[in-house]
């Protein structure tokens, strides 16, 4: 196999695995519990800074062709884990604004606001992380060790995002299948009889919000130091939309279902269009893209609500499929 | 004093053609609980409608009467062909948000498709300029405003006063009981979709024509804007679209002349989240309460 | 088959279906085109808010390869464009990058890589050997040490430093500024407004805008209360055009000092729209890299460029825009660089780049490739002076232009005045 | 009791409803007399709201017929109702919260001529002297009983020739239950309205109805004239399931 196409190869592999872990977590709040995380694409991008920050030295050293907060050049795990912590900190303070006095599609708005409100500051406060231009140079954790081929230290980082999404996989079966993942269901489908039972609904919601920020930051820091770049135009608020049509494409609430969707949605289709015979327009190509995201998410809420590989547990599958109805006067206006 | 009556005055302006978006939004929202993403769309759509006319001679606000006719069909003939199905099939108010953001991401993409990523204006003069200080108005602009308060002025007293419109506002409340009423829900629900699209046909032209230039996404990059005036001023209320479209035009233009013009946008926004912290209903808060849409 | 199985196999068939997609066409697109043809990549932002780029750099690439399958190929290949779409962002640039660079045997060279995706995706073309020519700004690369990389015009820095020494030039001593905070105008503001201090003219005004925003009347009419004699300004076409036609509907619209985005196709039509072609033509005055309509190989791009009908919808747009030209001017390069190497292996002919280029006693001056690969045949050395005028590769592959004041006059541009090194220089502080 | 007996009252034949497809309520028939007033009582769960909600399209109407002035009004639109002269006021949700307590008796009317409105409003004030204080008052705000007497009022704008009550005291007060119960409801049927009403509190609703109806388990268990339970451990029994 040639150079290029193991890097190819790996490429996918490592935007699988970080479409994946970032799909993960916004399938713990929407897909599980119920949240309608329309900012979602914010805490990848908080992450993805972060990790940058903390693994660049002081903005001066980089030859001062870019500005931001801090630069503190920390070795491998600590801009992982500081992202993850940033991830889930920011999640907490969004999810008290938003979780906790409003509807569910009312928070959806909010945040889709609060979302475009994060990239107007980024690209205005140069200090920041330097604005539109975003950050370059983040370092990759394979590259800073030496004596390695190129080739090697790539599929190293391969490994490290592999790995790292084998263990979020685990942790999610642990999480969702356990007596905590009954609870975040039952906020989702009946969020009185929870608070009947004495758990607070809000605060599971808070809880899942901010576990799944930390894997969106997660997913943010791996792809920043994958690509060695970061700037606003890679989270504007539509990215978001392409992690939800791969929760549903998956199946909501289905850890392996929400996998393959991750990959099938957040890659496949991309790399899958570039292959299309329909001529060489790039322009139609894109547009064709976005296109088939939005059909498939209208087909599979359609044809297949539960999605590639239904959620396990059946009973609560039903539920939300008749359950209530979004205006009950539309759908019985014509009866 | 002179640079703070102009930016008041200024964002009077702002705030009118967002306005007549705005009330649109929360109207529809109101009367049918769908959070319409694809609002947008129908904007772009629709001003592309009076693009080609007003191209093939036609007086630009002739072409916006026409776009306001389109809008609202459009409008209509998305709820019809799409919305109410997905209602009828039972999903839920959060699964339709991502429906209307389906539709928005197909609609917009397939109309760049079309017309191609470039930049499309109205050849419109903006006509004599009215000039108080520093306050300065073009006729162009003058009867965008003038449009846009008779239009928010039209829904408010017939949403107030008409029997229609009081069907409208139970409807948003009750539907169960404005049936028992005989309100023919159905109609007034279709009537809610087209007025909608009408404001969104006449609001996409009215900014279209304020920004001088637009492309196959500019509705959709606006409607961030016209979702915070509404949720600013409590969504569902026609006046608190309006109020929340002055809060936005007049933060954004003051800031913009006082503080920092990059960071204009960040101020508004900023006085929305401070607003939703301590009152997430909005400021005007009676259908976002009693819907239990914000506690 | 019980439900879960089934699901299962709906998930199996999806995953295949891709699958096979992917496949069956990866080899059908290492293979398209006859055997031996050599792939230009046209790598830039084609969808997304940037989406003008990728068109403008082929409108660049297309009549070039006209220019050279006219004068028989590079060492008997015929060349292709391929446009592939980086969406003018990172994360999708780096896979985009990647998959082109896999899946295609006969590529030698990229054209593009603008300010959005350069950084990430220039280590990419580094380490698969392969030249790429990018129009990015930043002044990340104003000290490039990847050997791959060339960049012909020059960086944002000093085109900002070349708009304050214009203004000088123009006679104006009140010069404001307005940029937007997107990343092409971030890169040349700080070395405009330090210029115009430098130089020692008034800064009555200096403004920062928020891009795509609904009104810019408050700033506006800030500037108009500035009278400023000129605005030294660079904005996308949007915000351009709403802050300008609120700014002419305030007061005055001055002199207008622009950059080389002013002659983009889509920055006159939305600043036509704005405030009148007439209006504009009358007070603009963009400071581009300097090249005289007059120059040889302009006059060849333009026909060329006439030429790509097929492949360039409404070619002529693009004539006067200074991307395309470096873009033309890119390809024909690459394609000399090949003939003198005699071999069209990136590798190899990477290091020719700077010998067909660089002024040397006794090269033979051609602004053609068939004029080029004829001297080449020869046994001559030969200099290409582009349809951007000279190219001079420093040691970090940065090309300097000298600049000049074009102005739009009965349909074309004009050069006006001439800015000279010094001028620069001044304005840069050097 | 034959459709033809019933003359304009209503009439429920074999009726069976529920939710889901899930059947609740089981091969009721019953009428109500016009002027008079029906009870149905019995314990909680029973299927009594289900039965008017499938009237009303709030729950599934699955099988059986109703009758209203001899014009069947089984299946059509719930909207349209009120144009055959059948009004409803549900257990809860019972007024436009948001609307003044004018605009909910106005949209009461929908479906009366434009310039009748007005008089009709002040008719019910007249009727209502409670709500005549409180007209630009928003029925939100309301007390419970206040907002209860709302509700029947709005529902008897266009003049029906037949009211559903669901439990119309649930939440009341003991005065305002009184009020309600014995004061207001026999008025309405002494003006010609039949009244069909559903209530917990079985006793004083027999107390003021002419018959009355056990429904246990979704199927009615015992229909007495109401002057005839006189046996109450009797009624317990029914009550209790015990036949």
């Amino acid at each position: 196999m040639s150079a290029a196409t193991q890097y190819y190869i790996a490429t996918i592999v490592v935007y699988i695995c970080v479409n994946v872990i970032g799909a993960w977590g916004l399938d713990l709040q929407f897909g599980v519990t119920g949240v309608l995380n329309f900012a979602f694409i914010l805490f990848q991008a908080a992450g993805a800074y972060t990790a940058a920050m903390l693994s660049l030295g002081p903005a001066s050293a980089s030859g001062g062709f870019q500005h931001y907060l801090v630069g503190f050049k920390l070795p491998f795990p600590l801009p992982l884990i500081g992202a993850m912590l940033v991830g889930g900190a920011l999640s907490a303070v969004i999810g008290l604004i938003t979780l906790r006095r409003l509807r569910s599609d009312y928070q959806a708005m909010v945040m889709l606001v609060i979302s475009v409100v994060a990239t107007v500051v980024a690209e205005s406060v140069v200090g920041l992380a330097n604005g539109s231009a975003g950050l370059s140079l983040i370092p990759n954790p394979a590259k800073s060790l030496t004596g390695l081929t190129l080739q090697t230290q790539n599929w190293l980082f391969v490994g490290l995002c592999v790995a790292l999404m084998l263990i979020v996989g685990v942790l999610m079966y642990g999480l969702v299948y356990s007596p905590y993942g009954r609870v975040l269901r039952g906020v989702r489908e009946n969020e009185a009889a929870v608070e009947a039972m004495g758990r607070s609904a809000t605060r599971a919601r808070l809880q899942v919000f901010i576990i799944g920020g930390a894997l969106a930051a997660l997913s943010g820091a791996l792809l920043a130091q994958f690509i060695g770049a970061w700037a606003p135009s890679e989270w504007l608020y539509p990215e978001t939309f392409v992690f939800f049509t791969a929760v549903i494409v998956g199946g909501r609430g289905s850890i392996s279902g929400v996998a393959i969707g991750a990959a099938l949605v957040a890659v496949g289709i991309q790399q899958a269009v570039q292959y299309m015979p329909i001529g060489s327009d790039p322009t139609l190509l894109a547009a064709l893209e976005w296109i088939i995201t939005g059909l498939l998410t209208l087909i599979f809420l359609w044809l297949r609500p539960q999605g590639l590989l239904p959620e396990r547990r059946r009973r609560y599958l039903r539920r939300v499929k008749t359950g209530f109805a979004a205006t009950k006067l539309q759908e019985s206006a014509g009866t | 004093m002179a640079v703070f009556i102009s930016a008041v005055g200024f964002g009077v302006v702002t705030a009118a053609i967002l306005a007549i978006s705005a009330v649109g939004f929360t109207l529809q929202f109101s009367v049918t609980n769908v959070f319409n993403l694809a609002f947008g769309s129908v904007m772009t759509l629709s001003g592309f409608v009076a693009y080609w006319l007003n191209h093939a001679g036609l007086n630009i606000w002739v072409a916006m009467a026409a776009a306001a006719v389109s809008g609202g069909l459009i409008s209509l003939a998305i709820n019809e062909a799409i919305y109410t199905p997905f209602i009828r099939h039972g999903l839920n108010l959060f699964g339709m948000v991502i429906v209307t953001i389906s539709v928005a991401v197909i609609f917009d993409h397939g109309l760049q498709a079309a017309v191609g990523p470039t930049f499309f204006s109205y050849t419109a003069p903006a006509g004599k300029a009215f000039r108080f200080a520093d306050f300065v108005l073009t006729r162009q602009e003058l009867i965008i405003v003038g449009i846009a308060v008779l239009l928010t002025i039209l829904v408010q007293v017939a949403l107030q006063y008409t029997r229609v419109g009081k069907a409208m506002r139970g409807l948003a409340i009750n539907a169960s009981l404005a049936r028992a009423c005989g309100v023919p829900t159905r109609g007034v629900i279709a009537l809610a979709w087209f007025v909608s699209g009408v404001l969104a046909g006449v609001g996409g032209v009215a900014l279209f024509l304020d920004i001088s230039t637009f492309t196959a996404t500019t509705g959709s990059e606006f409607l961030i804007v016209i979702i915070a005036a509404a949720v600013l001023g409590g969504i569902g209320s026609p006046r608190g679209a309006v109020l929340g479209a002055l809060v936005v035009g007049i933060v954004t233009e003051v800031g913009a002349a006082y503080w920092n013009a990059e960071l204009k946008d960040v101020l508004a926004f900023g006085v929305l989240i401070a607003v939703l912290l301590v009152r997430p209903q909005g400021l005007f808060s009676r259908l976002a309460t009693e819907r239990a849409i914000a506690r | 088959m019980t439900g879960k199985w089934k699901s299962f196999g709906i998930a199996v068939a999806v995953v295949g279906a891709l699958g096979i997609a992917a496949c069956g066409s990866s080899s059908s697109s290492s293979s398209s085109g006859p055997k031996g043809n050599l792939e230009f990549a046209v790598f830039h932002a084609f969808s997304g808010p940037n989406a003008a780029y990728g068109p403008e750099a082929a409108a660049g690439c297309y009549p070039a390869i006209v220019e050279i399958n006219a004068a028989g190929g590079i060492l008997g290949h015929k060349v292709h464009c391929t446009p592939v779409d980086s969406k003018g962002e990172p994360a999708d640039a780096v896979p985009a990058a990647n998959r082109m660079i896999a899946s295609s045997s006969s590529l030698v060279g990229v054209i593009g890589g603008g300010s959005n995706e350069a950084t990430a995706v220039v280590p990419l073309f580094q380490q698969a050997h392969i030249p790429i020519f990018s129009t990015t700004g930043q002044s990340s690369f104003d000290h490039n040490t990847a050997s791959y990389f060339w960049r012909i015009l020059s960086p944002d820095s000093a085109q900002g430093s070349a708009m304050a020494a214009a203004a000088k030039k123009l006679g104006i001593t009140r010069a404001a500024t307005m940029f937007g905070n997107d990343i092409a105008a971030q890169g040349s503001a700080p070395s405009a407004i330090a210029g115009v201090k430098r130089l020692g003219l008034a800064l009555p005004a200096s403004q920062t805008l928020a891009v795509g925003q609904s009104s810019y009347r408050s700033e506006a009419t800030a500037m108009s209360n500035a009278k400023p004699q000129a605005i030294i300004t660079e904005a996308d076409p949007q915000t351009s055009a709403t802050y300008f036609s609120e700014l002419s509907q305030v007061g005055q619209v001055p002199k207008l000092i622009t950059d080389p985005v002013s002659q983009e196709p889509n920055w006159r039509k939305a600043m036509g729209g704005a405030i009148g072609t007439t209006l504009l033509n009358k007070q603009d005055y963009a400071v581009v890299a300097y090249s005289p309509a007059t120059l040889p190989a302009y006059k060849v791009f333009t026909s060329e460029l006439m030429a790509s009908a097929k492949h360039v919808p409404n070619p002529s747009q693009w004539n006067a825009d200074l991307y395309s030209v470096a873009d033309y001017d890119s390809a024909i390069i690459m394609a000399l660089a090949m003939d003198a190497a005699h071999s069209d292996a990136p590798g190899v002919y990477n290091r020719y780049v700077t010998k067909v280029t660089a002024p040397s006693s006794g090269a033979t001056i051609v602004h053609t490739y068939a004029a080029g690969k004829a001297a080449l045949a020869h046994g001559k050395h030969i200099q290409y002076v582009g349809a951007v005028g000279p190219v001079h590769f420093n040691q970090w592959h940065n090309a300097g232009n000298a600049f000049a004041i074009e102005r739009y006059v009965n349909g074309n541009w004009k050069v006006y005045s001439l800015i000279t090194a010094a001028e620069i220089n001044a304005a840069a502080g050097f | 009791m034959s459709v033809s007996d019933a003359g304009e009252a209503p009439v429920f034949d074999s009726v069976s409803a529920g939710y889901g497809g899930h059947e609740v309520v089981h091969d009721v028939s019953l009428a109500v007399g016009q002027g008079q007033i029906a009870c149905i009582v019995g314990p909680n769960g029973a299927g009594k709201s289900t039965l008017l909600r499938a009237i009303t399209g709030d729950a599934q109407f699955l099988g059986g017929r109703v009758w209203l002035g001899g014009e069947e009004i089984s299946r059509i639109p719930s909207n349209r109702l009120i144009k055959r002269g059948l009004a409803w006021v549900p257990q809860v949700d019972d007024v436009f919260t948001t609307l003044t307590v004018r605009e909910n008796l106005e949209l009461g009317g929908f479906l009366l001529p434009r310039k009748g409105v007005a008089a009709r409003v002040d008719e019910l004030l007249d009727t209502f002297p409670l709500l005549a204080g409180m007209t630009s008052r928003v029925a939100g705000r309301l007390s419970g009983g206040e907002r209860k007497l709302l509700a029947i009022a709005r529902a008897l704008m266009p003049a029906p020739s037949a009211l559903l009550l669901d439990e119309p005291t649930a939440g009341l007060s003991p005065e305002m239950t009184g009020l309600v119960l014995q004061n207001q409801i026999p008025r309405l049927s002494a003006s010609g309205v039949a009244i069909l009403l559903v209530e917990q509190r079985a006793l004083e609703a027999i107390a003021v109805s002419s018959r009355v109806h056990v429904m246990v388990s979704g199927v009615i268990r015992a229909s007495r004239e109401a002057h005839e339970v006189t046996d109450w451990d009797e009624l317990a029994r029914v009550f209790l399931g015990e036949q």
